[in-house]
């Protein structure tokens, strides 16, 4: 089923008024970032993908946890949960399965995260099938395809000038109401909709057995020289879909403060530095080793799959172009010192 | 080029083969078109790794100190600068880096092109021409239509210190140094202002600025220090300018417009629109330019009784 | 004593207008000396100063500036002993390249000229400084409160 | 929905005490402010709890009381960074937040009919002093067979709880061991590194556990001298220290392998240890 882009437009600017309706936006510059907007003309078409992904919006780089006023010796708390119910329009399928696999972060079998949850559980998602697909696009290699809806409470199919609908959630149909009616695909619309669903990128690693390789590799000779070219900023860490590290700090004046959460990263040596000045990965060897220990092995036990979604960010934003494709090439060449 | 590099193996070849350096430090070719990637090659018969282009951009002087041992460094312009800082500032002990310098023409900027026809998928280079194959299409580029910003404004594209030296001297055209500058300061304060406002709030702080440049070599930084803490966990216009004025100030004097920040800069940020003020004002005032030589004591390691007053308080 | 016998003109603060919060760091040996011989002398000057004593005008972090701007100042004032003078030979001269520098910047970056402002005083100049103090004053209140290029959003003010 | 787990409790200072004689290390007695906020913090001995000094910021701590001693908690702590030095110099009476109880604690049924050696160096001895006080609780010190404590700082100064450790001297309940690293005037019990007085105190494994929490050097040497004395590692415990910021087994910084401290630790037998990465 299909609905003409004219009329999910009006439908989406009916929707803008009672959500805050979050999408793809381009700058001057031609930069595409998820931005708030009133219309859906502003929203960029036949984008790639956005700049940064979409993650802060459940997970935002900098967020007022609770604040405090204090008097005297006493002080008063208060939360700073602040929620808007939210439609995020225009998420590429692989920031879309990272959601899901981001939801099994901020909830464990013991606590709930309730700022990322509370934004989550009133954000509707609506996906977008990829029509292009960039060089360092790998999502075919790690399980799913630039058509995949997995993670979209509503997915699109961009047909040029109507969208294929695709309703897949409770909070998805909830919103779809508003649509008007959705029309039959012509059989045009449907080769092209196989097509782009058969599309698979072209670039492709191979993560099948990385896992278990990583298992017994900690003190493989591989990180020694892997990671001398790195620098050791964040900007893979915060262009990464899927990387949930942050920090908490204080941010205080006079006698009023708040407790505020802030994007941190594996790369930056503070981020295990005790207050003793004990650091227990005090190499960059050891942080880039947890970098891809946590996204390949340690994250597949504790929720069950690779935490990368092969989007290929941190390959356009690393300053020294270490690629994390021949990183795990580089794991599934080197031969396993047997003991 | 192509002699250039074979000159630049064969250097390393032989100072590996003689035990004279443990490490040479220089490019390779990236994952990506239009990028190199640094290298480190520890063996003879790994330097045909090596290469010499106009992509490689990284300044590799922020890697000699944390390498360990005896290393050799392919140098541009730009990165024996630094080179000289880092030996001025006792990070380096010139005795245990052998400088194989490369006269630069300069290079490219990767994302003027990506911005003109997606991202590439292809591309090569001779001659001078660079042609690109985009995701939006396909173009060829004159060289020096696409060099990156700091190359277009590069007064020291010669290695000025250096044990060997590649390719054939560049000459430097003699147009008025930090023009950008001048064209910069001659706008309204609220023009600047608006300007330095849109760039800062493009800013992340992934730190990657400061991680690529080799004078942002303390062990902590101001961003990091916790008492006292300069600045809050907070990403918004105000602090990140606060980040990179900071950044400014403890690299003037000392900045030799290298540019690795600003190509460093996954969000694009022009950081080097301050770099350079503060260079040009280093020049201007006290008439020193980082870098450019071993013996000439850093602008702000020195002063004299005349330097100039005009920014105290009109009475 | 009389107050119409007192030789000072009284300095006469207008209430109802905007009063700026300046961030004074002065030089112990001269600066610091003078502002406390413009006190014992009884010379009036606004009372917009917040006095923070340095042992030397070339300890100052360029960071205080910035962090005294983003902190809400609206104004800075950096005083030390004049060049020549300095209790440790070179200070100053050495504050003195720093703080062109700084000064140069930040106009680039667009923060009013007058909000930062640099002079040298003597232990003897009480006078001159209440004059220094005047002057800046006068001018950060014409610039009115701090428009904050540095000045970042509140953390502690949550929830107001 | 559930309680949000970033908002602490208000919890009163009551006492602030200076535990060391170098001051480095003070004791804080914190008060529930009323009986819910007790109820809902059940705790065992090795928990930790995340302390706010407002203004300051918040750190995790061990909790040094057991669940015995009810209305109060208490924390040890040293001087090192930001929040201790806060609470270092906070006034009696102020209000501190607390979030938790965190993490695993020791495993107190596993101890059951079982002997326990506690082996503690300097100030890492907070949480063992909760176990000990748990075990030897009227209620429950029938459920243990022997109980010893091992326990040594660099000089007398510097021991934790010294009137508690005088009482413990003459207690049938406890066998107490102390030490210090070099002989000084007054000190009348042993002299000499944990490692050599574990051996010469020489506790039987046999039905025994083994506790031992202390500086990484500590540990590194009583080790081999608990395998000597026929400790499996299965039956070693101890305690991991990690940089943590949420608690909660999110923020990451505490991941060591597929664990999280914070959640899934601090307590570890050295078993487990073994499997993970020695990043800690």
């Amino acid at each position: 089923m299909k609905i003409s882009k004219e009329k999910f437009g009006q439908s989406f600017d009916a929707l803008a008024a009672e959500y805050k309706t979050i999408a793809p936006v381009s700058d001057a510059a031609g930069v595409v970032n998820y931005e708030a907007v009133e219309s859906f003309s502003e929203v960029k078409q036949n984008y790639l993908n956005s700049k940064l992904p979409p993650k802060s919006f459940f997970f935002p780089q900098h967020e007022k946890l609770l604040s405090y006023v204090k008097e005297g010796k006493d002080v008063t708390v208060k939360n700073e949960l602040k929620v808007e119910k939210t439609i995020l329009f225009g998420v590429r399928p692989c920031d879309a399965k990272a959601f899901l696999l981001l939801d099994t972060v901020f909830k464990n079998d013991m606590f709930t995260d309730p700022y990322y949850f509370e934004r989550r559980d009133n954000t509707v998602v609506i996906g977008v099938a990829c029509n292009k697909i960039a060089p360092t696009c790998f999502c075919s290699s790690m399980g799913f395809s630039p058509a995949s809806s997995a993670g979209a409470d509503i997915f699109l199919i961009d047909l040029g000038d109507s969208y294929q609908v695709e309703i897949l959630t409770e909070k998805g149909k909830a919103l779809a109401a508003v649509f008007p009616e959705l029309v039959e695909l012509t059989v045009e619309d449907q080769t092209l909709v196989d097509t782009i669903k058969s599309a698979q990128t072209t670039s492709q690693v191979d993560v099948s057995t990385i896992t278990s390789k990583l298992e017994k590799f900690f003190d493989h000779s591989y990180w020694d020289t892997l990671q001398e070219k790195c620098i050791g900023c964040n900007s893979c860490t915060f262009s990464c879909p899927t990387c949930h590290c942050f920090d908490i700090s204080e941010e205080v004046r006079n006698n009023k403060g708040s407790r505020v959460r802030t994007w941190d990263g594996c790369m930056a040596p503070l981020f295990t530095l005790h207050a003793s000045g004990h650091n227990p990965r005090d190499k960059k060897k050891s942080r880039w080793r947890q970098r891809m220990m946590h996204k390949f092995n340690y994250f597949v036990h504790n929720s069950g799959d690779i935490s990368c979604v092969g989007c290929g960010r941190c390959i356009k934003s690393c300053p020294v172009n270490l690629d994390i494709r021949q990183v795990i090439d580089g794991v599934n060449k080197a031969e396993l010192v047997v003991n | 080029m192509n002699n250039i590099i074979n000159d630049i193996r064969e250097t390393a070849r032989q100072l590996l083969a003689d035990g004279k350096v443990d490490v040479v430090i220089g490019y390779e070719k990236g994952s990506l078109p239009l990028k190199a990637t640094p290298c480190f090659v520890r063996s003879a018969q790994e330097v045909d790794r090596l290469i010499w282009d106009e992509t490689c951009e990284n300044n590799l002087a922020s890697f000699v100190a944390n390498t360990p041992g005896k290393k050799a460094i392919i140098a541009k312009g730009c990165d024996s600068r630094s080179l000289v800082v880092l030996i001025q500032e006792n990070q380096l002990l010139r005795d245990d880096v052998y400088i194989i310098g490369v006269s630069c023409p300069g290079v490219v900027n990767k994302r003027k092109i990506e911005a003109e026809i997606g991202e590439i998928l292809e591309a090569t280079i001779a001659e001078g021409t660079i042609s690109v194959k985009g995701m939006e299409g396909s173009k060829e580029y004159s060289f020096a239509d696409v060099k990156d910003a700091t190359c277009q404004t590069c007064r020291y594209p010669n290695p000025v210190i250096e044990d060997i030296h590649m390719g054939v001297t560049i000459e430097v055209s003699q147009s008025t140094p930090f023009a950008d500058v001048i064209e910069m300061e001659n706008k309204p304060d609220s023009e600047r202002q608006a300007y330095f406002n849109q760039q800062m709030s493009k800013c992340i702080r992934c730190y990657a600025c400061r991680n690529a440049c080799p004078m942002c070599y303390c062990p902590e930084c101001f961003v990091d220090c916790n008492s006292p803490k300069w600045l809050t966990g907070g990403v918004n216009r105000a602090e990140n300018l606060m980040f990179q004025a900071g950044r400014v100030l403890h690299l003037a004097g000392r900045c030799v417009d290298c540019g690795a920040c600003a190509r460093a800069c996954p969000q694009d940020v022009d950081i080097r629109a301050m770099n350079r003020k503060s260079a040009k004002d280093v020049l201007v005032m006290y008439h020193h330019e980082a870098g450019i030589s071993e013996t000439i004591k850093p602008a702000l390691n020195e002063f004299s009784a005349d330097d100039p007053e005009a920014f105290l308080v009109k009475e | 004593m009389i107050m119409g016998e007192c030789q000072v003109k009284v300095y006469q603060p207008d209430t109802s207008a905007f009063k700026p919060k300046i961030a004074a760091f002065l030089c112990n040996w001269c600066s610091y000396a003078g502002a406390d011989l413009a006190g014992v002398g009884r010379i009036q000057y606004p009372a917009t100063i917040r006095t923070i004593r340095v042992p030397c005008s070339g300890r100052i972090n360029p960071l205080y500036i910035l962090k005294a701007m983003a902190n809400g100042a609206d104004g800075v004032l950096i005083s030390g002993c004049h060049p020549g003078d300095c209790h440790y030979i070179s200070g100053n001269y050495v504050a003195r390249r720093k703080f062109a520098l700084i000064q140069s910047l930040l106009k680039h970056v667009g923060l009013e000229d007058d909000r930062v402002s640099y002079s040298w005083v003597s232990a003897a100049e009480g006078g001159r400084f209440a004059e220094v103090v005047k002057g800046v004053t006068e001018r950060v209140t014409a610039l009115g409160p701090n428009k904050g290029v540095f000045k970042v959003d509140d953390g502690g003010a949550a929830g107001e | 929905m559930e309680q949000n787990p970033y908002l602490p409790i208000k919890m009163r200072l009551i006492k602030n005490l200076v535990e060391t004689e170098d001051r480095n290390i003070n004791t804080f007695t914190l008060e529930f402010l009323n009986k819910q906020d007790e109820e809902n913090f059940k705790y065992l001995p090795g928990q930790f709890a995340e302390i706010s000094a407002f203004g300051h910021g918040e750190a995790p701590f061990g909790i040094a009381t057991s669940p015995t001693e009810p209305g109060i908690l208490k924390f040890s702590v040293a001087k090192v960074g930001c929040v201790s030095n806060a609470l270092h110099l906070m006034e009696e009476g102020t209000m501190v937040g607390v979030r938790g109880p965190m993490g695993n604690s020791y495993p107190i049924e596993d101890f059951k009919g079982k002997n326990v050696v506690i082996i503690g160096g300097g100030f890492a001895f907070t949480t063992l002093r909760s176990l000990a006080v748990y075990m030897m609780d009227e209620k429950h010190r029938a459920d243990y067979g022997d109980i010893t404590v091992i326990y040594g700082a660099r000089n007398p100064g510097l021991l934790l709880y010294k009137d508690e450790l005088a009482e413990w001297e003459t207690n049938p309940n406890i066998n107490l061991v102390t030490t210090i690293d070099k002989e000084c005037d007054g000190w009348c019990q042993r002299v000499g590194f944990i490692p050599t007085i574990t051996e010469q105190v020489a506790p039987s494994s046999v039905n025994s556990y083994a506790v031992v929490c202390g500086p990484p050097v500590m540990i590194k040497y009583t080790l081999p001298v608990l395998e000597k004395l026929n400790f499996p590692p299965e039956r070693i415990i101890t305690s991991l220290e990690m940089r943590m910021k949420c608690g909660l087994g999110i923020c990451g910084r505490c991941n060591i392998g597929t664990e999280y401290v914070c959640k899934d630790g601090p307590v570890f037998t050295m078993a487990q240890l073994k499997e993970l990465p020695s990043e800690y």
